[in-house]
């Protein structure tokens, strides 16, 4: 077991899934020589050539749709997207033909292709270098939608949306490339697709969250205990589509107050769909409303002004306390 | 060098073999043998009365909205017959006459105007896409096919069908850019039928020809008479063998002309007159290869009447068998499958709904 | 006052503000000669010329954004897309230019247009033209999505959408746009945006709805009270983002029951938004679940299979009756 | 005509006014009158000079990540300073010497390089658009801002900047082909500085030139040496006043190079090398045109001394101006204004939780 940062876990997952399988191609803006802006593809070039490790033009639909066809071909192409502020450029090709192909043509063709792009604020990025729109995705049948929180879980969730058959739309929280390490096994290790993480026990309270805000999430959690005994379990979504919601329903029928926090805005965000599943699902034994602490519903503001536009460690605490307050006995 | 014009390496020609009175210019005779001229001449009589069908049909409500492709007979076969099997055709959605002859079935052509999602199911057998609507993406998908073709060293070739207003759309850009860099073997077949529906040639572009955007991507480009069955066969031919040698990809513009309506939802006589509709009916791709063939000894008042008459009776069987097969069809709890590989249980739980609500009485007259 | 229908309505909405204001200009496939191909902008052409009444060419993303220049410069550009399963051709100029430029410039500049498309299903059309995505465009900061439910408010709506100094997104229910007729004023009327309306008053039961789904809403609220003598409320939210949930939160505080109704996808949908609000704002006054009748996370299926996708009239009486059983009174 | 090469009427060209050596073809010669060679001079020096200060501002980590232009300010100079006042420029996001030449403050782009959304703010007097970041989309404003000029009959034109890896994306085509479909007064000037980010003009597409990309569109391309100034100057002023005169769009390609990294996040010897960067270097457009201007007797030892001079201290002036600004800015609740011309209720509820939150003990070190 070696230490990796999630940039060299999701590296280790590209390689070991190409060394075994050679329909396994790379593709994106910058994915060869210079190893991807983030150096997730870093040596992939050296190691398997230019035919599976493709620099392309500067065209993000034109990435995805050539994934496309490279998928409906057999191949299992992971196109990455330099940032998910552009990813809006594919966004067509996604939801006219990535997520139909298998459904338009009645089960005769598929496309099991992954499209990598890092997601979220914390790096003091430029315009358009921090967004958080997981939800875009999210709203989309036929294709699935995940975001990791750690080098562990990166890697092994990167492995099972490489060998789905479905078309996987993987974030990668940027904050947490190279914040931390974890211990990432050398032996191939695959998490399933469309399961959440219960990551810490407790009983007053559910928090919700995901990808970056795992971190201030679990940071809140202890900070519950230590300051104010508040007892909190956490639960890591880890697929945001198709959403899991059986161990979030379940905890939250054990704590009796749920708390969901992501970065994206909060209207129409991830964290409704999880509120309304709660109250279809847990209804009667919600004791408080469903909290959210989310983004602010405006584009996030430039580097200087990020850190009070996303969700902090206070902010959890102090909606966690009025929420415990708010109930009901 | 100061001020000098640059040298364009890529060329653009225009090509076309029969004359409008079906002529054949001997000199670019592509010498198709007779069996496949009278496979061709019967695949365009079949297109052309197929729309006459589906048109009644369409009046008579027993099918929905759909698009004709009178006129578009030659542009297409002339194209798609140059293909074998092993190759790949990427249509956009009207394409009817060259899907037959690719193998698609008549049938699964009136399931889909009928509104079914069995209609636009794909043979294991056959290596064709599914019709794209969304004008233009599709030529990418055709790209990543010759990608991957090329990747497994195969010498299959990809040739993807779009229309003029296509060209206006960033992905046939981004498409014929990532074709001309990775050196696909890729043809690119422009139906250009002069209207994307009420938006005339001259004002999709101001190119002068819709070939010559080729040198944009360092790819020749053809202007042939699409009208012309065998100028299309003989570029089309010309560029599938390039592609298949390893020599790159290729536009090819036909220049036909759409003679029905863009869709039977819409009324051509808003936007365009009868005078140019007369003019274009006189160049006739169907009537000009008939004359060729009663010219070259091929055909003959007798053989055309039996042509028709076996062309009519495939209609009538496909029609039936459709009608028969969508009695059997549609029962609304299909609508889950094939959305994913697996149902996730988020829509096992939505099936089951929708099974305990059909199971209720008087739900199923409920829902048409 | 004359009876329309929201064919008409739009039409002359259009008419009228190009009449009045030589900023505004329309612009889209077919809009011109044609009359666009549902006819909205009929006569249009012939009486304000093709320098107003611009055809483009196939090209959506060319279409917003050139709109976005149009309206930087001062103009007041309504573009046409075609059907809204193809405006996703256009999402990235949406989402990265028209919703930030005001803010991007700091106040310097604008980009007041107006998007028009035709969404949803019920006319038997073929793929992508039956789509309800409006959540897509709910989520973005910066611009406002508006849905009309008649010709009358269609008509208002749409004055205000283009007087508006904000790009609005406006979908347009097409199952509506000859359904039915309404009397519509000559004299102009304006709706303004960001409100939601009571259609009808009732005790036990909220139904929200929006769009085509006002109808089936509507019959069922008929239904509940002649068949089942139950009084339901409806609201229609009319504007999607940003959402104005005083309303529906003011009634669900008197029902305690609340069903919402939209034809686009469950999972991630409008409903979400509008079950997670109530939860914050009217948590205490829940007597029940929140309910959610709603397109399957499917895509749409061809015409064939439609009205089993769309939610019906006894999908809503049927959701309605279990809602008030389970509820804890 | 059977088959034949189609004749295209639009042109494309090669441009340069003065050789390596500075030594300039008077056949060719713009005559730009002495103030405004000097004026240049020192726009060219600002923006290398500021390119340097903001590099050292960035590694003491006083400023976040910034894209230099070092290399390109002829490229970038040479065009804007044909504009008026009154006529648009539209930036991508590496034109910094031609932001400070139409009016934009260096302070402002401090700003900006600091994370501060005041940095981008437009003044009001400014006919700019602020920087675009998604590669290529801002063209199509370009297009729609020219078509309201032209609609308002007023004789201004827009001038679009972007690089050479813009012109593989879809909103570039489609921006040309509006461009040339509607006739606007349009200017397109591709920085072609061989690079986008790691991948070589060379695998960004086949085509031979990025001018003749203009073929496609029916409007003349005109390819120049972009590090000769007064080819640049020439060119634009050309493509200009055929705009003004109402003669339509033009597409210029700046033939340059990014001597620099593609940011500062950006280590370029992972994919370039050296000896590349050494034979551009001896093509740097500011060597070239000081010998030209000293040839002239415009320049002499004295004056690169004085203007240097000058350049440092306005650029000094400009660190301390914004870093004093930067002061006052930053407070947290600003982040709400502009997003809509009036706060809606659900925006007001969020700014007033933020209050609350501020209001709290020990919030603010909480919020950098
Ligand atoms: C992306 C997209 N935009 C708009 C439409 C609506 N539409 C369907 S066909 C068509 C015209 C297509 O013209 P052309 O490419 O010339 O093909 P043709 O119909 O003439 O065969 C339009 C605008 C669509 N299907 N897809
Ligand atoms: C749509 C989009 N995709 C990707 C990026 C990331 N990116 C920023 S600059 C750049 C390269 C741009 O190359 P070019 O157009 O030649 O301009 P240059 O940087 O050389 O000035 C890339 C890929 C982006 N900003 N926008
Ligand atoms: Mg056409
Ligand atoms: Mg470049």
């Amino acid at each position: 077991m070696a230490k990796m940062t999630m940039v060299q876990a999701l590296n280790l997952a590209l390689k070991q899934e190409m060394e075994k399988d050679d329909r396994v191609i790379v593709l994106g803006e910058d994915v060869g020589l210079d190893g991807g802006v983030f150096r997730v593809t870093e040596g992939l070039f050296q190691q398997f050539g230019e035919t599976r490790v493709v620099d392309t033009p500067l065209a993000e639909s034109g990435i995805v749709g050539m994934s496309i066809g490279m998928a409906v071909y057999g191949l299992r192409p992971v196109c990455e997207i330099q940032f998910s502020g552009f990813d809006y450029h594919n966004f067509h090709q996604i939801e006219n033909h990535a997520a139909r192909l298998r459904w338009r043509s009645q089960g005769r063709f598929s496309v099991p292709m992954v499209l990598r792009a890092p997601y979220g604020g914390g790096v003091r990025a430029l315009e358009h270098h921090s967004e958080s729109r997981e939800v875009f995705w999210a709203h989309i049948p036929g294709i699935k939608m995940v975001i990791p929180s750690g080098p562990r879980n990166a890697r092994a969730l990167l492995v099972s949306a490489i060998r789905d058959p479905d078309p996987v739309i993987f974030y990668e929280p940027k904050a947490l490339y190279r914040a931390f390490r974890e211990e990432v096994p050398e032996a191939q290790e695959a998490l399933p697709i469309g399961r959440s993480q219960v990551v810490r026990e407790g009983k007053d309270l559910t928090l919700i969250a995901y990808g970056a805000m795992m971190r201030p999430a679990l940071a809140a959690a202890d900070e519950l205990m230590e300051k104010h005994g508040i007892s909190a379990e956490l639960i890591d979504i880890l697929t945001i589509s198709p959403l899991d919601d059986t161990l979030f329903v379940q905890s939250v029928k054990k704590t009796g107050h749920a708390m969901i926090i992501h970065e994206a805005p909060r209207s129409f965000g991830p964290g409704a769909e999880v509120s309304a599943r709660l109250v279809e699902k847990a209804f009667f034994y919600l004791e408080a409303p469903v909290a959210r602490v989310a983004g602010f519903d405006i584009p996030i503001p430039y580097f200087s002004r990020e850190n009070a536009y996303l969700p902090s460690v206070s902010r959890i605490v102090r909606g966690a306390r009025e929420l415990l307050s708010t109930s009901l006995n | 060098m100061p001020r000098n014009p640059i040298e364009i390496p890529d060329r653009v020609e225009y090509l076309s073999v029969l004359d409008e009175n079906g002529r054949l210019d001997p000199a670019l005779d592509p010498v198709i043998p007779p069996d496949l001229l009278l496979k061709l001449y019967r695949g365009m009589v079949l297109g052309r009365q197929f729309d006459q069908r589906l048109l009644s049909l369409q009046r008579q409500g027993r099918i929905g909205t759909f698009p004709p492709i009178t006129g578009q007979e030659a542009a297409q076969l002339g194209a798609v017959s140059v293909l074998r099997p092993s190759d790949w055709m990427v249509p956009s959605f009207r394409e009817t006459a060259a899907e037959i002859w690719r193998g698609r079935s008549l049938e699964s052509i009136i399931l889909a105007d009928n509104g079914f999602n069995e209609g636009t199911r794909v043979d294991a057998d056959l290596n064709n896409l599914p019709v794209a609507i969304p004008v233009g993406s599709q030529v990418l998908h055709a790209v990543g096919l010759a990608w991957a073709i090329q990747y497994r060293h195969k010498d299959d070739v990809v040739m993807a069908f779009f229309g003029d207003g296509a060209t206006s759309q960033g992905d046939f850009h981004e498409g014929l850019n990532f074709a001309g860099v990775y050196q696909t073997p890729s043809v690119f077949v422009c139906q250009n039928n002069q209207w994307a529906i009420s938006v005339p040639r001259s004002r999709q572009t101001r190119s002068k020809t819709l070939a010559q955007k080729a040198l944009a991507y360092g790819m020749p480009g053809i202007q042939v008479d699409g009208n012309d069955i065998l100028a299309v066969y003989l570029a089309a031919k010309e560029a599938v063998n390039r592609a298949r040698a390893g020599g790159g990809p290729t536009l090819i513009e036909c220049v036909t002309y759409r003679l029905l309506m863009h869709t039977t939802a819409d009324d051509p006589r808003r936007y365009r007159t009868d005078d140019e509709v007369a003019l274009w009916s006189h160049r006739d791709p169907l009537v000009r290869f008939e004359k060729y063939l009663t010219e070259k000894g091929l055909l003959n008042p007798e053989k055309v009447a039996s042509t028709l008459e076996a062309v009519l009776s495939q209609i009538q069987a496909a029609v039936d068998g459709a009608e028969a097969q969508m009695k059997q069809l549609g029962y609304p709890l299909d609508m889950f499958d094939h959305v994913y590989a697996e149902l996730p249980p988020h829509l096992a739980d939505q099936k089951e709904a929708l099974v305990r609500e059909l199971s209720l009485p008087g739900e199923d007259n409920n829902h048409g």
